[in-house]
């Protein structure tokens, strides 16, 4: 707002108004509009806008805009259109009313104006009270470390019984869909082998192939076969270790035989 | 805090220090809701704001509403002493800090309210400045022809100039009272012949 | 500040509210020789501390001395409030579910048998989450080779599904009837024990 710095007080001689006139026209590409120019200009009446003289007003702008012609400085259309209005209000205020002429009154249109440099001049003061507040980062700071918040996602899973049962309905009817999995059905515990083999081997009282234990579903698949019978030898070792049974092999890739033990 | 209906919420004192804690450690206001979140179960935030404000009273450091969040600043009349913590913030141009009065006291209020308060065409960055400096956003859209979008202050303006919400903004109740605040008729785009540019109302 | 010999320096009180916001303020910790730099002349910043220290303790932030410095720390023990937990809510997954499904209606029983129920291995995460959700725990170890820890479910488990006992769940029979299995059982899964369900009855 280097605006009102420029202007010099009216009481001042002829002279010093005419530098500041031509202050003004040099300065003309600072000036934000001819509503900001017209501001400044009312400044110079150094009255309250509310009392300002509108008629002053517009011959002291038509007056810069005619000096900036003969000092050859263009001006921006707006400022033209704003000389060509102010040009217009002027006749207004100074002609008697023409009843032929519908519209706002010359004074309503004065009013107007006067009342719109009175909303800028208000908004420009507000903004020098709001820029001089004391203002964060400048007059007032925040903590110089902020802790950032730690966001801590959790998440509880959550069942119902019907969803439960659901699942337990669905692994003892295998015929529902499955999705993609590594199945071991061709696969047999130790455990498994063991449980089976535990109660049989009371009665086995002669030395008997190892094979021969084998469930009957899994001795016609070679792989479930396969997987049987290791379960099954390391289940009779299991046992043997436990003392429960004896083992042999009588020949090189012969068969593994097994007996209860005490039966010697 | 798993299962928060199973203990009494902590004595007024202690949710005090709680508060004091969390709004210590931010730097951004933080709302009370926000607070009742992070305290345990059964708190009163803003009992424990109130008590807190008191305590902090004419220290170095106070409490300060920023809309309906709580910080902590330090005191005005100190900010000599912190001049190596000073942010320098780009320096606004006046086109700048007009239209961001005119957005605060006018609020909301168009792009075409700003200019006819001016008197001149607002340029795009001016209004993408403020935008990006997070003191102003967009806010409903005005529901006249062509539905221009409007423009309000944020709490991060409200932090900035230290105001606890935009009725606060000095000055502006008797601005209020004057008719200086008052939408400009023209304004609106289907009344143009009221608009002192346009070159209709020219003879 | 700029005539500093020609003033007295502010009252202790006074300096201690510049030094509550100088550290306030501060991004690291500020020493003693830096904090008298920065008050006016002749200020006492050590005494000044002094009285804050004392004035922070028990509240929830205090003053802490980081080697020659001094900063203000939140309480350590109000450390969880700086922590915002979300508590998302999500089906249990198919894993889960079946696994929880097969400890219920076969409990106490071991991973393998877990395993040979479902046909495929159980990833240790799936136990650790039914685990965790306090579903299920740790049984009588197996009395076989290895000594297999089993899995039983909890009163946790009873709580969360509404029943009174693990007997209260519904028998094939039961589930049959709902609508809920096609076809005709093997076996009651009352009488169960591992090992169930490989079709082959012993030789």
């Amino acid at each position: 707002m280097g605006a009102q710095g420029r202007m010099t007080p009216i009481a001042e001689a002829d002279a010093s108004e005419r530098l500041a006139a031509e202050a003004l026209i040099v300065d003309v590409d600072g000036w934000e509009g001819p509503l900001d120019l017209l501001l400044t200009l009312a400044r110079s009446q150094k009255v309250d806008l509310r009392q300002i003289s509108v008629l002053a007003l517009a011959r002291q702008y038509l007056d810069f805009v005619e000096t900036a012609r003969g000092l050859r400085i263009e001006l921006a259309a707006d400022y033209l259109v704003m000389a060509a209005w102010l040009a217009y209000l002027k006749s207004r205020l100074l002609l008697p009313p023409d009843p032929k002429e519908d519209g706002p009154s010359g004074d309503a249109l004065a009013a107007q104006l006067a009342l719109q440099l009175r909303r800028l001049e208000v908004m420009r003061e507000a903004a020098a009270r709001l820029m001089a507040r004391d203002r964060l980062g400048r007059d007032v700071f925040p903590r110089g470390v902020p802790q950032p918040l730690e966001r801590v996602r959790r998440v509880r899973r959550t069942a119902t019984l019907l969803e439960l049962l659901q699942a337990y309905a669905r692994l003892r009817t295998k015929d529902e869909f499955r999705p993609l999995v590594m199945d071991r059905e061709a696969m047999m515990s130790m455990e498994e082998a063991l449980d089976r083999l535990r109660p049989m081997t009371r009665f086995a009282g002669t030395w008997t192939d190892l094979s021969a234990y084998l469930p009957q579903g899994w001795i016609g698949d070679p792989a479930r076969r396969r997987s049987a019978m290791a379960s099954h030898f390391a289940a009779s070792l299991e046992l043997a270790k436990a003392g429960a049974i004896s083992i042999r092999q009588t020949a090189v890739f012969g068969p593994v035989e097994i007996r209860r033990r005490g039966d010697e | 805090m798993n299962e928060p209906a199973l203990f009494p919420a902590p004595p007024l004192t202690e949710q005090e220090r709680m508060v004091e804690a969390i709004l210590f450690a931010s730097a951004a206001p933080v709302t009370v809701a926000e607070l009742n979140a992070r305290m345990p179960h059964g708190c009163d935030a803003a009992a424990a704001l109130k008590l807190l404000e008191r305590r902090y009273a004419g220290r170095g450091v106070r409490l300060v509403q920023v809309g309906a969040a709580w910080a902590m600043r330090t005191a005005p009349d100190l900010g000599h002493l912190m001049r190596r913590e000073t942010v320098e913030t780009r320096r606004l141009g006046r086109a700048a800090i007009e239209t961001l009065a005119i957005v605060a006291y006018h609020q909301p209020v168009t792009r075409a309210g700003i200019e006819q308060i001016r008197g001149v065409s607002t340029g795009r960055g001016t209004l993408d400045q403020l935008l990006e400096l997070g003191w102003i956003r967009l806010g409903p859209r005005r529901d006249t022809p062509g539905r221009p979008v409007t423009f309000v202050t944020t709490d991060g303006f409200l932090d900035h100039f230290g105001l606890s919400s935009p009725r606060d903004l000095p000055g502006l109740r008797d601005l209020r009272a004057a008719g200086l605040l008052d939408q400009p008729p023209s304004e609106e785009p289907s009344k143009v012949q009221d608009g002192l540019f346009d070159g209709d109302a020219m003879p």
